[in-house]
């Protein structure tokens, strides 16, 4: 059955109107769980505050759930969901650049989106710097464009590369978060609560 | 503990503990047999010679003509532009490049229609799409296209037609090799002019 | 307090709609009514194999004889069957194949392990059905070679030297090769003869007038 | 009233809700698209729309650039765009709703808000080239890869939080 737009089930003159309602509740939802402060954010590598973490986790998981039983309904066709394809040296290496900013700038790309609808002047000076550094590096391209290139794997999936089963990959996560969801939430207590 | 974490976590390793039990499913991939069912009750598989051959000659880039007969017998003789895949090789996953095409029109061919159906069968089982069998195969071919039946005085204007068209089709296809051989079309045209020159001066 | 309360029940909602979800789905999956029960190799190597193909001289033998164990069924449409078909047989027109009916009665043969063999026109007609019974797991279930066409005799050509029987429709009726190029030789005397009476025409005018003017 | 309205504030979601209903969203979007969400492409196709408005050449000339504008009208491009209005959108009403409608520079007390801007400014130039070189951001490529069990998904979550937590020691001023 699924998706249903690259089915053409659903028209592609819906696309926008889809996009705009999807981002509302991608952007009510991120608001709402405090993804729109960055310091908040930034708490989960204090120790202070594990908000991310437990947000992350949570998604990834139910998302994870979620396509792994609505693929065996018959509802979504594996095969047409998206896979970033792993460009394996330049993935690392954009991580840590994005690491860094991550922990210098306080927000990501979404969050700071949300930090800017609700009047926080710093999240708009992220997005700002945003535009800026894609600028640089759409200028400096040259320059990035082997390692933009290089340690092409496709569109590899993580049961591919570790040779195991998504479902049982899926229940190894399961295990491994519940505990972790369950020790965050013991440091988060111990720790000198930051007010923001 | 928390109740409500608790049952968070609880449902999280329950659903993830059901995925891991529950039983693989294979044929996902596999069309299912009330859509085949319906496919060969309405005979919708089926594509007449006369439109191959008004395709062929249109060379119409969206046919793919699929010889399923053994690769001996494809290359003594076969269809203009055909690719061999023989039956027993259909299921070769090498060929789901050719047979993926999703923008064209693929039509499986034998000496009837009966090994090019199975071919169908099995393709559209798998899943390929667009694809076709050649009514009544190449006996039919040479049958129609080939060697058209000349119609009686008493047929249908249709039939008239259709004979015309075959017969211009039929030059089309036997014609490819004449082009070759364009030396002794010349000798013989000499040679018959000059009996008509002889006729025209009897004449006199 | 009563915020509290509020937020527990909005986690514990979200996660139980999940799963509520996920159980509607299971409840809704309709379990196909058909799967193919024969792998797909399997099926290929069946079909290869030609061990389910009936020939002409068996099926009479079987009618004339009054062989038990075997059911003959038509799968044309019932006013073809009407005009005329095998004494023995019942009609299942190809459309209805897998009308609930028409698989109790597949099933039933199958448990009395009673052969089916099924026949169209001509084999073609019934070989979609044929192979759609064989891969649905009914491996009782055999095709008539030449269908009633041959049967009844009407499509049986009398003239025919060939050794081959002529219900065996996959043998080429034609050397193709050869025919091909006798006919691509005949007809570029075709073509050469039509350029011929193109160049001929004007030059017989030409010599027409001549003529006439010397006469 | 003015310490209601501090309470209220405050009251964000539980952090397991907005996950679940994130994930939620997350496969209702993978459902209907056959995509994860993406915030970072937004800015890129607009980098893109804009640079090839102003200065057509420039954007032409760009190797990387010109590498998307070919494929403008490719619908991802606008829909990352329609994507990111709507998390404007819905991130100002929750906000409107919640009371946290205020212009202010969020910083730890111990910096100045120049200092913050300066590192917001220093953060999102890092964010843009690093999500460009790593095709995505941490929405785009770490929460939706990891959805849809791409490795590149785990190698951005893996890489983006192990730095951060390697770096936080440095940083620990800005924040604490």
């Amino acid at each position: 059955m699924g998706p249903l737009i690259s089915r053409g089930i659903i028209g592609s003159e819906w696309d926008l109107v889809i996009a705009i309602l999807i981002g509302f509740a991608f952007g009510f939802i991120l608001e709402s769980s405090g993804f729109s402060s960055s310091r908040k954010l930034a708490g989960v590598f204090y120790g202070y505050d594990f908000v991310v973490l437990k947000v992350f986790f949570t998604a990834a998981i139910v998302a994870m759930i979620g396509l792994l039983y609505f693929s065996y309904l018959g509802w979504i066709d594996i095969n047409l969901v998206f896979v970033n394809p792993t460009f394996i040296t330049s993935s690392i290496v954009g991580g840590i650049i994005m690491g860094v900013g991550f922990i210098s700038g306080g927000y990501c790309p979404g969050t700071s989106f949300c930090g800017a609808a609700i009047g926080k002047i710093d999240a708009m000076v992220f997005t700002g710097g945003m535009f800026i550094g894609i600028l640089i590096f759409s200028e400096a391209f040259p320059l990035f464009e082997n390692l933009y290139n290089s340690g092409n794997l496709g569109s590899v999936k993580i049961t591919e590369t570790l040779g195991i089963s998504a479902p049982l990959f899926v229940f190894i996560v399961i295990l491994v978060a519940i505990p972790l969801f369950y020790i965050v939430t013991k440091i988060e207590k111990k720790i000198k609560k930051v007010n923001y | 503990m928390n109740l409500k974490y608790s049952l968070l976590a609880a449902i999280l390793v329950l659903l993830g503990f059901v995925l891991l039990i529950l039983p693989a499913k294979e044929q996902l991939s596999e069309t299912n047999p009330e859509v085949l069912q319906y496919e060969l009750g309405e005979v919708t598989h089926f594509i007449s010679v006369d439109k191959v051959a008004e395709r062929i000659i249109n060379q119409d880039p969206t046919l793919l003509l699929i010889d399923v007969r053994m690769a001996d017998d494809y290359l003594k003789y076969s269809l203009p532009g055909a690719e061999n895949i023989p039956l027993e090789d259909i299921l070769n996953p090498d060929w789901a490049d050719l047979l993926g095409q999703i923008d064209r029109d693929i039509v499986f061919y034998s000496n009837a229609d009966v090994y090019a159906e199975q071919a169908w069968m099995f393709a559209r089982r798998k899943g390929y799409k667009n694809l076709f069998v050649m009514q009544g195969g190449l006996n039919n071919w040479f049958g129609t296209i080939i060697k058209p039946i000349e119609p009686t005085e008493t047929s249908s204007a249709k039939d008239i037609e259709t004979y015309r068209f075959r017969k211009a089709a039929s030059i089309y296809f036997c014609g490819g090799q004449a082009v070759v051989s364009e030396a002794n079309p010349q000798d013989a045209i000499v040679i018959t002019r000059k009996k008509k020159k002889s006729k025209v001066e009897g004449g006199c | 307090m009563k915020d509290t309360n509020q937020r527990t029940n909005r986690l514990s909602i979200a996660a139980l709609f999940f799963v509520v979800v996920i159980i509607l789905g299971f409840l809704t999956l309709r379990k196909p009514t058909f799967e193919f029960k024969v792998p797909i190799n399997q099926a290929l190597e069946q079909v290869l194999s030609f061990e389910d193909e009936m020939t002409q001289e068996a099926a009479t033998e079987i009618v004339t004889n009054n062989v038990g164990g075997y059911q003959f069924v038509d799968i044309r449409n019932p006013y073809e069957f009407a005009k005329g078909h095998i004494e023995t047989a019942i009609n299942i027109s190809r459309k209805d194949l897998l009308a609930s009916k028409n698989v109790a009665f597949f099933d039933q043969m199958s448990k009395d392990s009673v052969t089916v063999i099924l026949y169209g026109y001509d084999q073609s007609e019934a070989n979609g059905s044929w192979m759609m019974l064989k891969q649905l797991g009914y491996q009782n279930v055999k095709i008539l070679l030449g269908g009633f066409g041959y049967y009844s005799g009407e499509t049986y050509d009398m003239f025919s030297e060939s050794e081959i029987p002529q219900y065996l429709v996959e043998e080429p009726k034609y050397d193709f090769a050869a025919l091909m190029d006798k006919l691509s030789d005949g007809s570029s005397a075709i073509k050469s003869e039509n350029n011929n009476t193109e160049v001929v025409i004007p030059e017989r005018k030409k010599k027409k007038s001549k003529v006439e003017g010397g006469c | 009233m003015k310490s209601d309205q501090k309470e209220r504030s405050k009251k964000y979601f539980n952090p397991y809700f907005g996950g679940v209903l994130l994930g939620l969203l997350l496969l209702l979007t993978f459902y209907i698209t056959g995509r994860g969400l993406g915030a970072s492409g937004a800015v890129k196709s607009t980098v893109v729309t804009a640079v090839h408005a102003v200065t057509p050449e420039f954007a032409e000339h760009s190797h990387y650039l010109s590498k998307f504008i070919s494929d403008d009208n490719h619908p991802m491009n606008n829909w990352l765009v329609f994507e990111a209005l709507g998390i404007l959108a819905g991130a100002f009403l929750s906000g409107a709703l919640s009371g946290r409608l205020k212009l202010k520079v969020e910083h730890s007390p111990k910096i100045t808000s120049k200092r913050r801007l300066i590192f917001a400014a220093f953060g999102g130039l890092l964010f843009g080239i690093g999500s460009q070189l790593g095709r995505g951001c941490t929405s785009g490529a770490a929460l939706s890869g990891m959805a849809s069990l791409a490795t590149s998904g785990f190698i951005a979550m893996i890489t983006i939080f192990g730095t951060a937590y390697v770096f936080a020691y440095l940083f620990r001023k800005n924040w604490i």
